[in-house]
């Protein structure tokens, strides 16, 4: 693996493979998920969190985490992308740890953080900031939060508050997606009384975006695991299907679309280990373009592993379709790579016609 | 309009209706197991009225219709939202082939129930290991008391659970390798020797099946040709697949297309400039697969044939898979969401189109088939690379 | 070739294929062009006029003409794109042809008609009702027209009036352009004095419509000519050049790729004569689909040839080159196919955003 | 900003102006021929002032930089807007190899006058039969007297009419095949033998040459490694290609975008939806290009080989070639025409890019690599296919 990771982040690489591939089990863990009609496996993160001390990998020592920085969820999230393990470590372990951990006051971080890292609550955030309607949609995770975050403004500064799953007013609608493998709801507190919201701390605009480019790196890692997974699993079965008498993955049309694949994958790892270290300066417009670039490349590999399969590939019982469904869902999560572009060329330009 | 034309326009007005209203637009690929029951009987409804191979020779039943007619024919039953053609594989396959290639007592035997909508036929070309390389075929007919008897197995067998024929290549020949040895069988699907199970696909739906032969029969009587002709059989049934009968699929699409165009200008989809240039392409796709098509037909009833035949399947394909990918960014943001827990008419489309550029030869084998036969390039090599497995 | 051409057709087609081929001669042909300074070779539009008939294919044959329809321009046009012969039977073949026989009164219309079939004149035609400026930017073979045909807007009828090239005033300045085979050049008549315009004729603006139509498909069936010979040098070279031991047109890459040239060809050539043959209700966008498409194909299918013909395909003794170059010029004639698209998208959605 | 970059920034701005100003951003590829003599003179001037080999060992008169200070060397060298670098294939390819292989007496002899930016370098590989295929190389190079005498072609070499050298690889052994019995061989360009000429490209410039050898010679001390090492060192060579040098290239890249972006402001097309989605992609690919170069050339200072150098050359040739095509996109009417009968930086950059997926190994081999050693897929067999002519 090399640059730029040291030797922690190889350690949780491994031990996270380990574990993640087992419960993966060629496919049958995802479908246990879908099968029982949850939306994820209440044990395997508790073994995430407590055996492994995965839920906190980016909490403070201080509060029982590991102390990690973005770059150890990256780790944490291109193996969870491997196995399609949608445990809400996207939403627990990523913008609540880090909104808690960066406003939140004593009592409350220390109360939060330390459950955060045990595995005992999870919790989610909505960017209430952003509109005027008190609700969220299509919110990942939703349907197994203990409380929820939700951020509001108030005369320019913005005010996070949080919200116990169970307050009266509180709706939480989870819908089926295209992807049977991660749950999505609308969240709506439009009902809620106004004294049931726990004032948190409150930040700055700026503040915001940085939680959201930490989203989209995590978002991006997870699609560079995904897209690893459907690589490996097109060069082993192709090098074993034999058909006029070779393993196909002995044609030149197989290999060079196995190339295209290295080379997508490769380039979006690049975007998202540079975006996971890029100084302040640079981490909007590196997050952007991890996401933007990663998202799209999940999507044509799952793609092209499907077809790269043959017949098999678009069997219900072989895993690949959910590869490939989670990669369409990814490719629309906070919003679509032509919109991500759309921004990025408004900032090359500076201007928005 | 042509006269058979007019009349099938106004017989599909007539009789297309009622309890059928339900199949309307329905059953067409990604969606063949709606309605089984329901389809089944709208075919004999259309054989009854002598709809069923319009386009065979008058001795046999048919209208010997004209390329002209039998386009407008099938344009008539898409734009009046007819249903998938549960018979369209005996009806366009194996009749042409039987016609072509059968005893007479072939003939007698199997082209009315056809013809009737009430015998439906599967193929069973396919095999787990030979996909899309058709000699390797692994199925074995052994011929004992003047009875064929077939062990092995086919896959990817569509519309099989709706059928009562199944035809087969099968090696006759102990021994014989790639092309030789082969042999084309009749086999009635409804015997203690097959097990049919379905394979159901990502998009959740099963139109695919695996066919399992475990000492099934066929009499001596219901092979087409002699054995080792198999090849040269199987291989005419799929020239048969360059018919009109692209035409009504073109027609499905068509429907699909404006579908997306509806909903792009209902959820203002249609204001994004990216959005319309793909929609513009896609048009301008649509239209291209039909002007080529017409160019094959038109050629073919001149007597000629054209090479750009080869590029039908892997066109459409490739065409529809976008058209797939373009419905769900036309969806936005309800793209991902399944109503009722259910994928949608478009969801699917996305989903199904995926197995399009695989199943009846992947793109990778139809642009095999376009370098050496349509451009005269070297044959692919058999064998090298290293077998890691068998 | 078959459907949907006559025998007439497939004559001239041999004809015309040695006659062009001959000239061509691996190149030879163009490269005289270019390197003479001249837009084109004079000796060759008349033999290619009188001693072929062709100039006046399209022409009735009561003016000695061919008689023949827009099929039969369809064929010259994809043999002069395969000889990279650009003699100006486009224009003065095409649209200048369709106006005068269409709206000229009949001693014009003898006179010029006559003329053009024995090659003796030749004209362009400027759309100069589509503009408020009188004056008409790269316009194709302006620099060796005898006369020019000008449309102008006069009370809701379009008049079309015709200048003697050396009219005073009249000013056509010829540029170089990225394609060393093609003249393009400025005209501009806003200094002419009135009375120098001669009317031929008027017609409506639907009329207009359906010369446009015609010369699209002229330029498409030009592309889909010179494609074709990008495939055929290409599988020429590829089945002669050994690499590894092998002719590399055994590797499957280039197997695939020119399979993919090939799609591209045949479904342009479709657009071609489906829109040759279009009913009047369909022929503007039969037209308008056929251009976009086959520009576009022409474009895509002679940069692949470049590619699969390694270092001499880039080189600038080797005539691929001119192709490639001839495809970029013809991909933004009559406005890029993106504004194609987007006039279809305005028609199928009934709207203009 | 490092203790030497900041040096080199002052240097640069003290020193590159006046009569090289018009040097400024040109001779970059598709560009080599612009004013061949002022470049070398700019070349002795950076070598003067100790700026050539600034990543050497110290023992041989480099200073040892880190991968940090050649990265921002190169980045100040392309910030102002400094020249394509004549003396690159000397400094960056032949003097590691000379450094990793060479004599003692080559070193004294030949790393000199490459630190001055005095003697100039080119590189001897393809072959008209050879192209892409190194080990198929037929130039034939025998020991007679002590004395090299080279005999056979080379093409493609960028920069021979500046050069002073040519490094060689060559077949010694008489009846050798492939990988075997090669030569590594150090000649001077300026010799009765060799005849060099350029090879026009369809840009109108010359950036590559033939070079023919009859009866050439070197002596036997200008060998590098022993008979039947010529490959060995040849793909070492090769090797150090994934340098830093990517870095400065990729500040070229930069430089045309910023152009591009530049007009797009300037003649509208910035307003164009499709042309932004285009410049965003390509934004993003020039970032991640360099995330990707900065990855491969971080790994390996920590001594780790990692896979993702195979991407490198594939990547940013197609890249290229893309810019090039955008470019003349938004360039718009104007695109076709030539003011003053000549190409435009713009459109040069459309026409050289095209080769730039063809010389150095082109995209099919690229992926070949890629397949093969990054990926362990099997090997392309050797021969098959009916080769209908040698």
């Amino acid at each position: 693996m090399a640059y730029p990771f040291s030797s922690d982040h190889e350690m949780i690489r491994e031990v996270l493979s380990d574990f993640l591939q087992n419960w993966y089990e060629n496919g049958k863990g995802p479908e246990r998920i879908y099968q029982s009609g949850k939306s994820f496996d209440e044990n395997i993160w508790s073994r995430f969190a407590e055996d492994l001390g995965m839920a906190g990998v980016a909490i403070s020592e201080d509060f029982g985490g590991g102390g990690l920085d973005d770059l150890g969820r990256v780790v944490v999230m291109e193996e969870l992308g491997a196995s399609l393990c949608a445990i809400p470590f996207l939403t627990t372990g990523g913008e609540v740890v880090d909104i808690i951990s960066k406003i939140a006051k004593n009592q409350f971080k220390e109360e939060y953080l330390q459950k955060i890292a045990k595995g005992k609550i999870k919790g989610i955030f909505c960017p209430g900031h952003l509109s005027e309607e008190k609700k969220c949609i299509n919110s990942a995770n939703a349907d197994t939060a203990d409380f929820i975050l939700i951020s509001r403004l108030k005369n320019k500064i913005i005010e996070v508050v949080c919200l116990k799953v169970g307050t009266p007013g509180l709706e939480i609608n989870s819908k089926k997606t295209i992807d049977p493998t991660r749950s999505f709801s609308d969240v709506d507190w439009s009902q809620v009384s106004d004294r049931d919201f726990l004032p948190i701390g409150t930040a700055e605009i700026n503040f915001f975006t940085d939680i959201i480019s930490q989203s989209q790196i995590s978002l991006a890692a997870e699609c560079v695991g995904g897209a690893q997974k459907c690589l490996d699993m097109t060069l082993e079965y192709t090098s074993q299907r034999v058909q006029f008498g070779r393993p196909i993955a002995s044609f030149q049309a197989i290999k060079h679309r196995c190339a295209d694949m290295f080379i997508l994958i490769e380039t979006a790892r690049s975007a998202v280990y540079a975006a996971a270290v890029a100084t302040k300066d640079k981490k909007t417009e590196s997050s952007l373009i991890a996401k933007a670039y990663a998202t799209e490349a999940f999507f044509k590999v799952a793609g092209d592993a499907i077809q790269l399969h043959g017949g098999i590939g678009f069997t219900w019982e072989y895993p690949l379709h959910l590869f490939f469904k989670r990669s369409r869902a990814n490719r629309s999560m906070f919003g679509m790579p032509s919109e991500d572009y759309k921004l990025l060329a408004d900032n090359i330009f500076g201007d928005k016609p | 309009m042509s006269d058979l034309r007019n009349k099938f326009s106004k017989w599909m007005e007539n009789n297309f209706c009622g309890e059928y209203e339900c199949l309307r637009g329905r059953a067409t690929p990604g969606d063949e197991d709606a309605f089984p029951g329901l389809r089944l009987k709208w075919e004999r409804e259309m054989g009854a009225a002598g709809w069923i191979g319009i386009g065979w020779p008058t001795e046999f039943g048919g209208k010997g219709a004209t390329l002209d007619e039998i386009v407008g024919f099938n344009e008539e039953y898409a734009s009046h939202g007819g249903p998938g053609r549960a018979g369209h594989i005996g009806e366009t396959l194996l009749a042409p082939t039987i016609i072509a290639f059968g005893t007479d007592q072939q003939k007698a035997r199997y082209l009315p129930g056809i013809k009737a909508g009430k015998e439906f036929w599967c193929q069973g070309y396919s095999e787990p290991n030979a996909g899309s390389d058709l000699s390797n075929i692994k199925t074995k007919a052994s011929l004992e008391n003047n009875q064929w008897v077939i062990n092995g197995q086919k896959i990817w067998t569509s519309l099989a659970m709706d059928s009562d024929y199944i035809f087969v290549v099968a090696r006759a020949a102990e021994g014989s390798k790639g092309r030789q040895g082969l042999v084309f069988l009749l086999v009635k699907l409804d015997q203690p020797g097959i097990e049919i199970r379905p394979i159901k696909q990502m998009s959740g739906t099963a139109e695919f099946n695996e066919v399992f032969f475990d000492g099934a029969v066929c009499s001596n009587e219901d092979i087409i040709g002699g054995v080792g002709d198999g090849w040269k059989i199987a291989m005419a049934l799929l020239g048969f697949e360059r018919g009109a009968s692209t035409l009504g699929q073109q027609m499905t699409f068509a429907d699909e297309f404006r579908q997306i165009v509806d909903l792009a200008k209902a959820n203002g989809s249609a204001k994004n400039p990216l959005i319309r240039q793909r929609i513009a392409k896609s048009y301008a796709g649509l239209k291209i697969m039909r002007f080529t098509a017409l160019r094959t037909l038109e050629a073919a009833e001149k007597g000629d044939t054209t090479k750009e035949g080869y590029i039908s399947k892997i066109f459409w394909s490739s065409w529809h898979r976008e058209l797939g990918e373009l419905a769900m960014d036309v969806m936005g943001k309800e793209a991902e969401i399944l109503k009722n827990g259910e994928y949608n008419k478009l969801q699917k489309l996305f989903l199904f189109s995926r197995s399009d550029t695989i199943y009846g030869g992947t793109n990778q084998i139809q642009r095999n088939i376009i370098a050496e036969r349509a451009l005269g390039m070297p044959k692919e090599p058999r064998g090298g690379g290293t077998v890691m497995k068998g």
